[in-house]
């Protein structure tokens, strides 16, 4: 049904939808609101049969989450930023494990400095966590992407992460076609899990294995991540037909057609980004954009394709990696090996505005574009704290 | 005259069977149909406590249950020794996660079997005390003040074995470790540190918490039985000596585990809804240097020269649980 | 299972592949040991063997365990000192397990039953035994049931020897005695009573018999010259007791003094308090330590009213009166004399100053040697002359019923061996101790001795009632469940339960336990934790 | 496209005013997108609120530094945040208030389109607690017309309990009349 809907609160509804069996959470800004409307769904009794329940911190949510998906319950979990880093040990072992567990991350930059804005750092920070990564480019997208988690977990046996930026699509208001339960039901069977924690036929999960098979366990994970790139669109067509609606996989072209400068980025971004480049193609520059949803697994073959006929890629990045640049653009550059421009954007909140996203655009197509530009970045500011400091380049 | 009940003196209940006892008076060890849930072929070490705790507990459990139990088990020796790929050692639902976790990972599964409205399957947690006392304290003590249906079992043997007996928050003052070495004024472990969780387990007010030893079978599978028909969450905490790390014969692991609970170190008590309502009596009272010089661990108390003061210090430890346990006030 | 997650998920018990046996460098071994009672026993007897069966309350079968040894039961649980109780392991928990009193119990409960014994197809041999007491009927007991045809021959009217003459009535009831006594005669021994062989060698000329056993026991009560007035009275202790014992009491008057230190002192003193003497005094010439007569007879003998004059010796007996010298004991603890004198009233003396055996039925059988009054006998009990042995008060040992049955016994096995021609005796498996030190005490729990209800003292002194009453059924029960199997396996199932890596098999009741040497890592758990120390460490030899 | 900036003190509900008016706009099948200035603004603390309104669909997530209409739920704000900033010209200048421009300090060149009107008053007397919202949306309403009254209603109906509605409602249509009746003699005058 459409409503105009704060993004929390869409997500919730959908993640209800889906019905899962537990859900751990631990509060965390700019979670809150998507674990606090779930919390009300099961007390009102409108999600049952679900237990909620109140972890200790975000390791041990989803400490709990791996318990209950290990016995057979459909598990879900949301946090963000130094919550997600809280639980990086339990993140490995979930996927390590095998156990779909769908988790949504609220994105927010990390500290120190300690703060509480949006960035994809935290995110970014697990790509290689062997979960599947999904990245939301408006509350419609993010609504949608959990319901497709839930299926596509369940389908690999593998956690899936739901990532949306936080405040700027989990505080937005917006218009959602909230996933309605005949549509869910319809698109997900009941959690029928590969293994189960049952006294009548016993299983000893979770083994120590050394190095005469770690490998193997390691390359037969990667192969099974791999297999999302195929059933993700698959999904996302299925979904989008019983939905009424197009539901973006794993790559979203924007005048990509006749494009010859490109902009790669993930997440809400990609609005705005749409935006600068209708104005600057009215300036007669041939600008499109490239908009990944699943980042991991990364798929290449779809950006080298997309990006095939491009003269510039530029890769907007909304997380940096301190002393190398660009996290995005590694991959996106393994995909095309060809010179790319780096973009760093709207970190912690700073907005990330139509009018830079032209001038970046423009520098770019003049040459004038640094390969790793911070956009925005106060050089005043800069140049003064360096002489302060006496390190001036 | 008068006619004495007729008891089996011979072994009294201390043994664990008897063939002059009923086979369903006999201990769940002494049951030839014994469920071995952790099986031979495991790597536990010569006369390992641990794998000794960890069978006697899950057996009762899985006799009183009919086997419906799953079990959770915290990273360190026992999970080691008992699942390297490719070999497993338990005979029932089992499940290994993380060091810190295994609390929280309980939690989930008896949420997931709440959920599925399966309420004959009963769910264990155990963890070696670095598992319980440190690294896992966060996890249980949610687990515990939230109440989640799980009976958490600490095999407590006073330090790090798995990687190499290291100091943790259950080891005891004056016990050499490979952190806490034996040199300085006072020689092994600090004095005045340390956490006694099953109190801590109490100040949740939680249903059940007892102490228990691998030496006392019976003892220990009647409080395993008694967890088991509680719901809520439980707490058991029991003392398996570690041969390696405490520098001890393999075949002398339960006469050292006795001999904690008779020189008064150890005490053995049981808790309902935080106040202890049962504590089992000291039969033979020893010094507690008989307990001490039977280790390794302790043997810089007694050579070169013997440290009497420090000897005194853990006697007056000693002396302090008999008279807040009532240790002496006989059967 | 294929289905399952690739080495992160293991099938359950797949263990069993790594046999962990390869670990060990010990091995437990299950063992054996004799039990101190078992050693202790002047019968030969193994009272954990049978208080084995006694424990499931099998009585039966614990009695018939008695029987393989000691035809009376019923007797030597009453009239032994058992030496086992002294020996036993449990006296250094808390008290030593009351096996006499459970063997009594046995002993009545057969009689009750009437339980008998089977005998073995017969031989054709012809077996003679002189005395009918403890030893001979004991020994004629187990000729018969291994077939032999035994004749018993005795000088006295009825049979028991020592057990009727010797031995008061509240000590052994003479109904439990002729009971057991009519046990061994209806498996078909000729008792040729009243029939005293005056010439072994004349009695054995005719070759009615292929061989012979003397247990006449020493009959005899030794003198001593005492200046003794005409009109005084002195007896010999062992022909009143004999006397009483056949109806025919001899007047002693109202103050008896009983000279002498053993158990036969101690007898007549209180028999004589039974005949109405209302003083009976034992004059013994050293201390109560070094009195041979047992404890418990010198106590209840006191109870009774019975008095002692330690260092004394009667130097003369007057018509009313005894005149006693006071001694000393010099530094070898051998009493020397004082010179100062006393008077004790007395109507009548009986000496009890010991007893010889009277061996006139070998005086024409040199052969046969003979020192210090005892027959001289090999390890078999056989003396110089071949076919004919020797058992009981004749030949040297201690001489308590225990012991003559003990010889009976052996005498009996000897004698068939000898009959059928085997040279030695087969001797019995030699065990290693099962010593205190060997056992793990915590797993008994503590356990008072049952009590032993005794008539009232006061009662004792005008009957001849039982002084000692028995067990009912479920204090033997109690008493024989103290028995700690010291040294022998009793399944408590310890060993199955403590082993960390459930390497003992258990092969279900009354079969024992094995050990898995593929998973055994020879810890040795199940050796210190055995309550009764029945298991070893023994290396694996590499 | 119609951008609107709201501002006003933690704890005023300026956040749910902008939702209000988005969900308004959705009542009248537009496309809208209402969202707070992140932050972690305690109670009294100056806050701000943002709505787009638009008859095609809003792609963009950027905060609005150019508003068609800026609403001033606290005065009080009025001289500690440059509350004018980016206001377009011929943007709009909505204040609660119940004093005048001058006696507020703000020159009426700012904007030809200013509009003061006493919110917190009305709220008293409607609604019987000072909360601003409900009237500040019906000035709203009456001011821009970007929205109807009713459309104004039905979002106040549908996030409030019925009595909390009509009370709030009757503020909004207070409010509503008060600027409507101003600006009809504007315009006659």
């Amino acid at each position: 049904m459409l409503r105009q809907i704060e993004g929390s609160r869409a997500v919730a509804e959908a993640v209800a939808a889906c019905r899962p069996q537990v859900i751990p959470a631990y509060p965390i800004s700019p979670q809150t609101h998507i674990v606090e409307a779930l919390a009300e769904l099961v007390s009102a009794g409108s999600l049952a049969p679900c237990e909620f329940l109140t972890a200790e911190s975000e390791f041990g949510a989803m400490s709990v989450a791996i318990g209950a998906s290990a016995a057979g319950a459909r598990a879900y979990t949301a946090t963000a930023s130094q919550g997600l880093l809280f639980m990086v040990e339990a993140l490995y072992n979930a996927s390590g494990l095998g156990l779909p567990i769908v988790m949504t991350v609220a994105n927010r930059a990390i500290g120190a400095p300690i703060n509480i804005w949006n960035d994809q750092s935290d995110a970014m920070s697990q790509r290689d966590c062997g979960w599947i990564q999904l990245y939301a480019r408006d509350n419609q997208h993010a609504a949608d992407l959990h319901v497709l988690a839930f299926r596509l977990a369940e389908q690999l046996s593998l956690p899936v992460m739901v990532c949306m930026d936080g405040f700027v699509l989990t505080h937005a208001v917006e218009r959602v076609d909230v996933p309605d339960q005949s549509t869910v039901d319809a698109f997900l069977p009941p959690f029928a899990p590969r293994q189960v924690l049952d006294p009548g036929d016993p299983v000893s999960i979770g083994a120590m294995v050394g190095p005469e098979a770690f490998t193997e366990v390691r390359y037969l994970a990667h192969l099974r991540n791999l297999d999302a790139l195929e059933r993700i669109p698959a999904l996302a067509k299925e979904y989008g037909a019983l939905a009424g609606r197009e539901v973006p996989g794993l790559v979203t072209p924007y005048r990509m057609v006749d494009a010859d400068i490109a902009v790669v980025a993930l997440g809400s971004v990609l609005g705005t980004l749409a935006d600068a480049v209708d104005s600057v193609r009215a300036d007669g520059i041939r600008a499109g954009v490239l908009g990944i949803t699943a980042y991991r697994p990364f798929p290449f073959e779809q950006v080298r394709q997309a990006l095939r006929k491009v003269r510039r890629v530029v890769v907007l990045e909304r997380a940096f990696a301190v002393g190398v640049g660009g996290i995005v653009s590694a991959d996106v550059y393994s995909a095309i090996r060809t010179p790319l421009w780096t973009v760093v954007a709207g970190l912690c909140g700073r907005p990330v505005t139509a009018g830079s996203l032209r001038g970046m655009l423009r520098e770019a197509t003049t040459d004038r574009l640094k390969p790793l530009t911070f956009l925005d970045l106060d050089h005043d500011r800069v140049r003064r704290e360096l002489r302060a400091v006496g390190g001036a380049r | 005259m008068s006619v004495q009940p007729v008891k089996f003196y011979q072994v009294g209940s201390w043994a664990a069977g008897n063939r002059l006892l009923r086979p369903e008076d006999r201990s769940v060890q002494a049951d030839p149909q014994r469920a071995n849930s952790l099986t031979s072929g495991h790597r536990a070490c010569q006369g390992c406590g641990e794998a000794l705790g960890a069978r006697y507990v899950l057996d009762t459990a899985s006799r009183v249950t009919g086997g419906r139990i799953v079990a959770v088990n915290a990273t360190g020796c026992l999970e080691v020794f008992s699942t390297p790929y490719p070999e497993s050692a338990w005979r029932l639902a089992w499940l290994h996660s993380l060091f810190g976790n295994a609390a929280a990972v309980a939690s989930g599964v008896a949420a997931a079997l709440r959920v599925r409205g399966d309420r004959d399957t009963r769910v264990i947690a155990q963890a070696g005390d670095g598992g319980t006392v440190d690294i896992g304290l966060g996890c249980l003590s949610g687990m515990f003040e939230r109440g989640d249906d799980v009976l958490f079992v600490c095999y407590d043997n006073e330090a790090y074995m798995n990687t190499g007996v290291q100091r943790s928050a259950a080891t005891p003052p004056a016990a050499r470790t490979t952190t806490t070495p034996v040199v300085g004024a006072v020689p092994g472990n600090r004095f005045g540190q340390g956490k006694d969780v099953p109190r801590i387990a109490m100040a949740h007010r939680i249903p059940y918490v007892a102490t228990a030893t691998v030496a006392d079978l019976r003892d220990l599978e009647a409080k395993v039985a008694k967890a088991i028909g509680l719901r809520g969450a439980r707490y058991l905490h029991v003392l398996v000596p570690c041969p390696l790390g405490w520098g001890t014969a393999s075949g002398d692991t339960i006469r050292i585990a006795r001999l904690a609970t008779q020189c008064g170190l150890f005490p053995v008590y049981e808790a309902e809804d935080g106040t202890v309502t049962a504590t089992t009596p000291i039969r033979r009272q020893v010094p507690v240097e008989e307990y001490l010089k039977a280790q390794a661990r302790y043997a810089h108390l007694f050579a070169p020269e013997p440290r009497r003061d420090l000897i005194d210090a853990i006697q007056a430890m000693a002396d302090h649980n008999i008279d807040e346990y009532k240790l002496l006030d006989g059967e | 299972m294929s289905d399952k997650p690739f080495a992160i998920t293991l099938t359950v018990g797949s263990s069993l592949a790594n046999k962990t046996g390869a670990w060990r460098t010990q091995r437990p071994w299950y063992v054996s040991r004799q039990p101190p009672c078992a050693t202790a026993c002047p019968a030969g007897q193994d009272p954990q063997q049978w208080l084995y069966h006694a424990e499931e309350g099998y009585y039966e079968a614990a009695w018939r365990g008695i029987m393989a040894v000691n035809p009376f039961p019923a007797v030597i649980g009453r009239v032994c000192y058992h030496p086992c109780q002294a020996a036993c392991n449990r006296a250094s928990i808390d008290e030593p397990v009351g096996i006499n009193a459970v063997e009594r119990f046995l002993g009545d409960e057969a009689l009750r039953q009437g339980w008998t014994v089977p005998i073995g197809p017969l031989t054709g041999e012809r077996v003679l035994i002189v005395g009918a007491g403890p030893a001979g009927l004991t020994a004629a007991y187990h000729l018969t049931r291994l077939g032999h045809a035994v004749t018993v021959r005795d000088a006295n009217p009825r049979p028991g020897g020592m057990m009727r003459y010797g031995i008061p009535a509240y000590r052994l009831p003479r109904d439990v005695l002729d009971a057991e006594i009519a046990r061994i005669v209806a498996m078909g021994v000729t008792l040729d009573l009243g029939r005293p062989v005056g010439d072994l060698r004349a009695e054995l000329a005719a070759g009615e018999f292929a061989a012979a056993f003397i247990a006449v026991g020493a009959q005899r009560g030794r003198h001593t010259e005492i200046p003794a007035g005409d009109s005084a009275r002195v007896l010999d202790a062992l022909s009143m007791l004999h006397d009483v014992a056949e109806g025919e009491p001899p007047l002693l008057g109202r103050r008896v003094v009983v000279y002498g230190g053993g158990d036969t002192a101690m007898d007549a003193a209180r028999t004589a308090r039974r005949m109405g003497a209302t003083e009976a005094v034992v004059v013994y010439r050293r201390t109560r330590e070094r009195m041979p007569a047992h404890d418990i007879e010198v106590e209840q003998a006191g109870e009774e009213g019975v008095t002692m004059r330690w260092l004394s010796t009667i130097a003369e007996v007057g018509e009313d009166r005894v005149v006693v010298e006071r001694m000393r004991l010099d530094e070898t603890g051998f009493p020397q004399p004082t010179g100062e004198y006393e008077e004790l009233p007395a109507d009548a003396v009986v000496l009890a100053l010991g007893q010889d055996a009277d061996l006139s039925l070998l005086s024409s059988s040199p052969e046969v040697a003979v020192a210090r009054g005892a027959v001289t006998v090999g390890a078999d009990l056989m003396t110089d002359l071949p076919g004919v042995f020797a058992g009981g008060d004749v030949v040297d040992g201690e001489r308590t019923v225990t012991t003559a049955i003990g010889h009976g016994t052996r005498a009996a096995a000897a004698i068939d061996a000898y009959l059928r021609g085997d040279a030695a005796v087969p001797a019995g498996p030699v065990r290693e101790p099962a010593t205190v030190d060997g056992l793990n005490p915590w797993y008994y729990a503590d356990a008072p001795a049952a009590v032993r209800p005794r008539l009232a003292a006061a009662r004792r002194v005008d009957t001849f009632d039982e002084v000692v009453g028995g067990l009912d059924v479920d204090t033997a029960l109690f008493e024989a469940r103290r028995c700690m199997s010291c040294g022998n396996c009793f399944e408590c199932d310890n060993c199955y339960a403590v082993c960390p890596d459930n390497a003992i098999v258990k092969l279900g009741p009354g079969k024992g336990f094995v050990v898995d040497l593929d998973y055994c890592k020879g810890c040795g758990l199940c050796a210190t934790e055995c309550p009764c120390g029945a298991i070893d460490m023994r290396p694996e030899q590499t | 496209m119609f951008q609107v900036r709201i501002h006003g003190r933690g704890g005023q509900g300026v956040v749910t005013a902008a939702e209000l008016l988005a969900v308004a706009a959705f009542a009248e099948d537009r496309y809208a997108q209402a969202f707070p200035s992140f932050g972690s603004e305690r109670t009294g603390a100056p806050v701000a609120a943002f709505c787009r309104i638009d008859d095609h669909p809003i792609r963009t997530h950027e905060p609005i530094a150019a508003p068609d209409a800026v609403v001033v739920a606290d005065p009080s704000v009025l001289h500690q945040v440059d509350v004018l900033h980016g206001l377009r010209p011929d943007g709009y200048l909505l204040v609660n208030t119940g004093r005048s421009a001058a006696e507020l300090a703000i020159s009426g060149a700012v904007t030809a389109r200013l509009c003061l009107v006493p919110a917190t008053d009305l709220a008293r007397e409607h609604v019987g607690k000072p909360l601003p919202n409900a009237a500040l949306l019906g000035a709203f309403a009456a001011l821009t017309g970007l929205v109807r009254l009713d459309s104004v209603e039905a979002a106040i109906r549908q996030r409030f309990s019925r009595p909390v509605a009509e009370r709030n409602i009757a503020a909004a249509r207070a409010a509503f009349d008060i600027v409507h009746a101003a600006q009809r003699e504007a315009s006659n005058a």
